[in-house]
């Protein structure tokens, strides 16, 4: 059972993520993700991390895609051919990436890690990864970093209004 | 399922993310790749919060959440920024970093 | 409701307060802020009962309660609680802080409605009895310090009240600058008593400290002398006192209330408060007695010869605190409590009663220009002279039982202890010298100009206003005076401010008469419990001796001020030309300033010349440049690389990525 | 037989059967009640507005919305020149399908002879209300976009702006609610409620969330995504057939839910007098009750404009529900 939801999850995050880079359509690019980020949430659930799981779906899909698709729709759809790329990039991108997920795996799979064959220990505690158990954390043990993101994140949204704001006369800069 | 299924599926997100920024030149997408890479970051997390059976890398991860969204806020503002001042929207037409 | 209900209510209602004056001040109609500030500061006082009820229905040996909001911060084995902690001592002090601030608001509804800061003015001082309670009410050192710091700023933001004035400017900072010396100390304290103890909170540490402690050992005491440095900053005792007397140019409510009534007895609260501490210590406890004696005899000469009417009261107040240090320094904490109590009554009239003689006299503060008050201000006059009796310690007024209560323990204790109470004892004779120098001086006799102006028209002068400091004219934008002058004889407000603590100046001091009620040391005797120095106790015969000793000493010393200012005015002018060296030392304050301009500023600006001169061009500049040179040829050198294109950059960090883990994969294996 | 799924923690469990068996239930029966409550509005608004309603099929017209279905079942599908053909058809179902996946958490009752009465108990409750809500959102979206219409485009980009600006204010207005409660499962929350209504203490939270919810079903006043003066028929233009059923279908199976989630958390749920087994019916019966609420506020008030629209979510209801989060995390504290 566990497995048959796994390798559906992983199927279709690893789906959505091909169709993110290789969709021409930014905008279809954007749903890709959000199908990619659905099928994660799922394999969240796996380990056991119901309020990620939930927080990732509320707050990613619900929130960013839509800023995403926003834009996109705004941007308005300019398509481009995903292969004709810089001529070097093209053919090297990929190869970078295979390293990359190669190596990975390597390290993965060979380091010294008891624990990795495992399916994780079975006695942990009933609240592992529900809302309560993780705003405790968040508000115990980690709190000066949730300050740090909370004062990160309104300087994200004042940054943004300044770049996307308009202009009271709209006068063209010099770029 | 092993905690090592997970962690090989967090490399071949990144992977894809990361050969994602390589070969697309629509910032928007850049910044789509990016969330690939940074949401397979955090998938590693996870499993590894599981392996230990410690819920601090839960907090982590949300945390994360928190930095992609505001990641997500100024990347767009500057794709929209851009746009508005007739700016192509190819990051291989914008090179005024060139030193 | 429990206590800490109550208590955490006591908090909340002031900070409520200084909130929503602030953050409503332009759209609060007219003078809403007044009834706001006054409303927050009236239900902390009532929860302030709420809590000492709450306190009185326990059992005595259970009288103290820690409560804890959340946990703040937790970093490695230091956890600080948002926690306060309540006992019978820390509910004194909010009842006294939060009583008298009531009378000193409603006060200031009237003496401020002219100006043009009026909700600005109550949301610092709102704010200000906010940091003050959280002071008295915290329970770990950690929100002392918050405590002690905000009361630091509260005092910055009040005195320097009127911007535009420099003077006050410039005082404003001076005691920020002295108070932030003191913070200092009481951090580097906490940070010592981390270290040595591992806890933070007060009853943690008090149980720690005699197991981990012996006597005199050296890091208790320098834990308590650490502690004084704070405390001795904010209650302006030698050296760290010539900010006091500075932070006159603020308005006269704040002088009132926090620079005589509650911000500058702190000091005596925090040894009070830790008092364990300091009977590890028997040393830092007889330095903290002996500054207190030789700030009380240095602040009364300056006292009797300055001619600044408010400047004279601050004096008192720092010669009073002096008294309340050798209290507490020798082990008399309650009696240095209600000394610090009926000190915070009388202190506080008295500087209304000056508010009120100021505004007659637009604002001159000079006590050789005022004359004949008595007649002009008959209200004023009554409170100037209860002030003054119970400053100088009339037999049965406030003063004479709490003051002498402290000398006579300091006699009991005996050797060398003696010293200090004659010296205290001299203290006192001065004391009622320059009280009665004041009051001789300007209540009676032909009446001045202003106070003429007064009884014929009933107006009060508004005479072109100018800083008697520097000559600067006043600005009337930022409030200074205020286009009005307000006398307690014409306004209701200011009249219902001063008669209660007028009354209480008077009779307070039957709270505690010797052998009879004392209900102070009872009341604070939980906290107080297991104190080797708080058990030595004056039997009633002698304290009674004592308090005729100290009747005695205030009469004559009256009666002294009657001869020099009434009977033969010509005697202080010739005893000034005998002892012309001595008054001259007295007037320039014994040259602190200059001392201190000499050993502190002096070398300060001077090693800021050097490195501006030497440090600065060759050292750093040849830094600087140097760096930026070889980073200039540096980046000539890989100009190439940066060809501006991001996915170039990005395949150029994954790259270096792959490559990292590659070599950690071959190194490791 | 299939162990209970590892993958999220339940506060109870049904066997298999059973929880295949709930669903069916709990699906009918809102889809009965759909066209019921299709009827009462149709009805109610004529009495309003002073006149009958649909009264020519079946006795008092009873059997109309079965007459609809029918219309609407048998006629042509197509798809417009400019549609983007796949997204045209998937977006109608994936607003169904969001809809019918948040019924599984409503509670109709306790665990009642070994069965709970709902489909289940999750710890993460409200925001599994909010992730499916959020992917309701994109069936909005992808069918206005995906019409290749002006009108259908703007419509949706107007819901997107609304959904999002409104979805805080409803997150914050059931903040209050799960302090007190001290839990994220509706089953608690709702035996939370024995000694007394959320709605008493959280009034101004029940306020806030009804505005709210009225905002996220595009119902009047807020009816701006479909404002049929200005955009036709906003997203769901250029639909038509069962397609545009199912938007129809799934606004109004939306409305129940906002209902149900409303006494839930603020109406005790299924809690009432009488025997338990009157508790699903309690439950239907506030659900209704709320419904009602709906149809008359769209009989009376008039449409916003759309920039009051923004500028009331703002500037007036998250700051307020922000207030009311506040002031309730105090005095949870306090007490």
């Amino acid at each position: 059972m566990v497995e048959i939801a796994f390798f559906a999850g992983a199927a279709g995050a690893i789906g959505g993520a091909l169709a993110v880079v290789l969709l021409k359509n930014p905008f279809y690019s954007v749903l890709a993700l959000v199908v990619h980020l659905v099928f994660l949430a799922g394999i969240f659930l796996l380990l056991r991390a119901q309020f990620l799981a939930a927080a990732q779906i509320v707050v990613y899909a619900g929130a960013v895609m839509v800023i995403y698709v926003f834009v996109a729709a705004y941007v308005g759809g300019i398509e481009e051919p995903a292969f004709d790329a810089h001529p070097r990039l093209r053919i090297f991108g990929p190869i970078v990436a295979a390293a990359l997920f190669i190596e990975i795996s390597i390290a993965v799979a060979g380091s010294a890690l008891v624990g990795i064959g495992t399916e994780g220990p079975q006695d942990i505690p009933d609240d592992f990864g529900t809302p309560a158990a993780v705003g405790r954390m968040l508000l115990d043990d980690f709190l000066i970093a949730f300050e740090a993101a909370s004062i990160l994140l309104l300087l994200a949204a004042v940054a943004a209004i300044v770049l996307a704001g308009r202009r009271g006369s709209q006068t063209q800069e010099g770029t | 399922m092993s905690i090592e299924w997970y962690l090989v599926l967090a490399a071949l997100l990144f992977a894809i993310g990361a050969g994602g920024i390589l070969v697309r030149r629509n910032p928007v997408v850049i910044l789509l790749c990016l969330e690939l890479m940074l949401s397979a970051g955090a998938l590693a997390i996870l499993s590894f919060s599981r392996m230990l059976g410690d819920g601090d890398g839960q907090v982590f991860v949300l945390i994360v959440l928190v930095v992609a969204a505001c990641e997500v806020v100024v990347g767009l503002g500057l794709v929209v920024a851009m746009f508005r001042r007739r700016i192509p929207l190819d990051v291989d037409e914008t090179t005024e970093l060139r030193g | 409701m429990t206590t800490a209900s109550w208590a955490w209510l006591v908090l909340l209602f002031p900070l409520l307060g200084s909130m929503v004056i602030a953050f409503g001040f332009r759209r609060l109609p007219d003078r809403t802020a007044g009834i706001i500030g006054s409303t927050a500061i009236g239900l902390a006082f009532i929860a302030g009962i709420g809590t000492l009820l709450g306190l009185l229905s326990e059992p005595s040996e259970s009288r103290h309660v820690a409560s804890s909001l959340w946990e703040y911060a937790g970093v490695g084995d230091l956890r600080v609680d948002l926690g306060i902690f309540v006992d019978p001592l820390a509910v004194f002090m909010v009842l006294v802080v939060t009583g008298v601030s009531f009378l000193i608001h409603v006060y200031s509804t009237a003496y401020m409605e002219s100006d043009q800061g009026y909700s600005r003015f109550f949301s610092y001082l709102n704010f200000f009895v906010f940091s003050m309670l959280l002071l008295v009410l915290a329970g770990n050192f950690v929100l002392l310090i918050i405590g002690w710091a905000f009361v630091g700023f509260a005092s910055y933001a009040l005195i320097s009240f009127w911007y535009r004035r420099t003077t006050a400017t410039a005082a404003g900072m001076k005691a920020f600058v002295i108070n932030v010396v003191g913070d200092i100390g009481l951090v580097l304290a906490a940070i010592l008593i981390f270290r040595e103890l591992g806890v933070l909170d007060y009853e943690a540490v008090f149980d720690a400290a005699p197991k981990v402690f012996s006597t005199d050992q050296w890091t208790v005491v320098a834990i308590c002398l650490l502690l004084l440095v704070g405390a001795f900053a904010k209650s302006a005792q030698l050296p760290f006192h010539t900010w006091l007397a500075d932070a006159m140019e603020g308005p006269t409510p704040v002088s009132s209330l926090i620079h005589a009534a509650t911000m500058v007895t702190a000091g005596v609260y925090l040894v009070a408060r830790t008092w364990p501490l300091f009977e590890l210590a028997p040393a830092a406890a007889n330095v903290a007695a002996i500054v207190g004696v030789v700030t009380l005899l240095v602040a009364g000469t300056i006292a009797l010869v300055v001619t600044d009417l408010k400047r004279i009261i601050a004096y008192s107040t720092m010669s009073q605190i002096g008294y309340m240090f050798l209290a507490v320094g020798i082990g008399a904490y309650s009696a240095g409590m209600f000394h610090l109590m009926t000190h915070a009554f009388f202190k506080a009239l008295l500087f209304m009663a000056a508010g009120s003689i100021i505004a007659v006299m637009a604002n001159d503060q000079n006590i050789d220009r005022m004359r004949g008050l008595g007649k002009a201000l008959p209200f004023t006059a009554a409170m100037l002279v209860i002030g003054s009796l119970a400053l100088s310690g009339f037999p049965f007024t406030s003063g004479w039982f709490s003051k002498d209560e402290i000398l006579d323990f300091a006699l009991y204790r005996g050797g060398w202890y003696t010293i200090l109470a004659i010296a205290g004892y001299v203290g006192a004779f001065m004391t009622a010298l320059y009280a009665f120098r004041i009051v001789f001086r300007i209540l009676p006799g032909r009446p001045c100009p202003e106070a003429e102006e007064l009884i014929e028209t009933g107006h009060v002068a508004h005479g072109e206003a100018v800083n008697p400091a520097n000559g600067q004219p006043e600005d009337y934008e930022v409030g200074y005076p205020g286009k009005e002058h307000h006398i307690a004889e014409q306004s209701p407000g200011m009249r219902f401010g001063m008669l209660p603590l007028g009354v209480l100046a008077l009779i307070a001091g039957f709270l505690q008469v010797p052998g009879v009620t004392e209900v102070v040391t009872k009341f604070l005797e939980p906290t107080f419990e297991g104190s080797s120095l708080a058990a030595i106790h004056p039997p009633v015969s002698k304290a009674w001796l004592g308090l005729l000793n100290g009747g005695v000493i205030a009469v004559v010393g009256i009666a002294f001020a009657w001869v020099f200012w009434v009977r033969r005015p010509a005697i202080p002018g010739s005893l000034r030309q005998k002892f012309h060296p001595l008054y001259e030392l007295f007037v320039h304050k014994w040259y602190f300033d200059e001392l201190i301009h000499a050993v502190i500023v002096r070398p300060v600006l001077a090693f800021g010349d050097f490195c501006n001169r030497v440090v600065e061009p060759f050292v750093v500049g040849g830094i600087v440049t140097g760096t930026t040179s070889l980073v200039r040829s540096a980046g000539a050198l890989v100009r190439d690389l940066q060809s501006g294109m991001i996915r170039a950059y990005a395949s150029l960090m994954v790259v270096g990525a792959i490559a990292v883990v590659l070599f950690l994969l071959l190194r490791g294996g | 037989m299939i162990p209970a799924l590892p993958i999220a923690d339940t506060n109870f469990v049904d066997a298999t059967w059973i929880l295949i068996l709930k669903s069916l239930v709990i699906f009918v029966v809102i889809l009965s009640v759909v066209p019921v409550v299709l009827l009462a509005e149709r009805k109610l608004l004529g009495r309003f507005q002073n006149r009958y309603g649909p009264n020519r099929v079946g006795p008092y017209g009873s059997l109309q919305p079965l007459a609809d279905v029918g219309k609407l079942l048998s006629k042509q599908g197509f798809r417009p020149t400019g549609a983007v053909p796949g997204l045209y058809e998937v977006a109608p179902a994936l607003t169904i399908l969001a809809a019918v996946l948040t019924l599984a958490i409503l509670p109709f009752g306790d665990v009642q002879g070994g069965v709970g009465l709902y489909g289940i108990d999750v710890p993460i409750g409200i925001l599994y209300f909010f992730a499916f809500g959020a992917l309701a959102f994109y069936g909005l979206l992808l069918g206005g976009w995906a019409s290749g219409s002006k009108y259908s485009f703007l419509g949706a980009m107007r819901s997107a702006a609304q959904l999002i600006s409104y979805e805080m204010a409803m997150g914050l207005s059931l903040l209050g609610v799960v302090l007190m409660a001290g839990s994220l499962s509706l089953v608690e929350i709702v035996k939370a409620q024995g000694e007394i209504w959320f709605i008493v203490p959280q009034i101004v939270g029940f306020l806030i969330f009804m505005v709210a919810g009225f905002a996220e079903t595009n119902r009047a006043p807020f009816d701006l995504p479909e404002a049929d003066a200005e955009l036709v028929a906003g997203y769901s233009t250029e639909y038509g057939g069962m397609r545009f059923g199912s938007y129809f279908f799934a606004e109004y199976m939306e409305i129940l839910i906002i209902s149900g989630i409303a006494s839930t958390m603020f109406l005790g749920g299924w809690m009432g007098p009488g025997p338990s087994w009157l508790d699903p019916i309690w439950m239907l019966a506030k659900m209704l009750a709320i419904t009602f609420i709906f149809i008359w506020i769209r009989a009376t008030l008039p449409r916003f404009r759309y920039d009051q629209l923004m500028s009331f979510g703002w500037k007036v209801l998250i700051p307020l529900a922000t207030l009311n989060v506040l002031v309730t995390a105090v005095l949870v504290v306090v007490w």
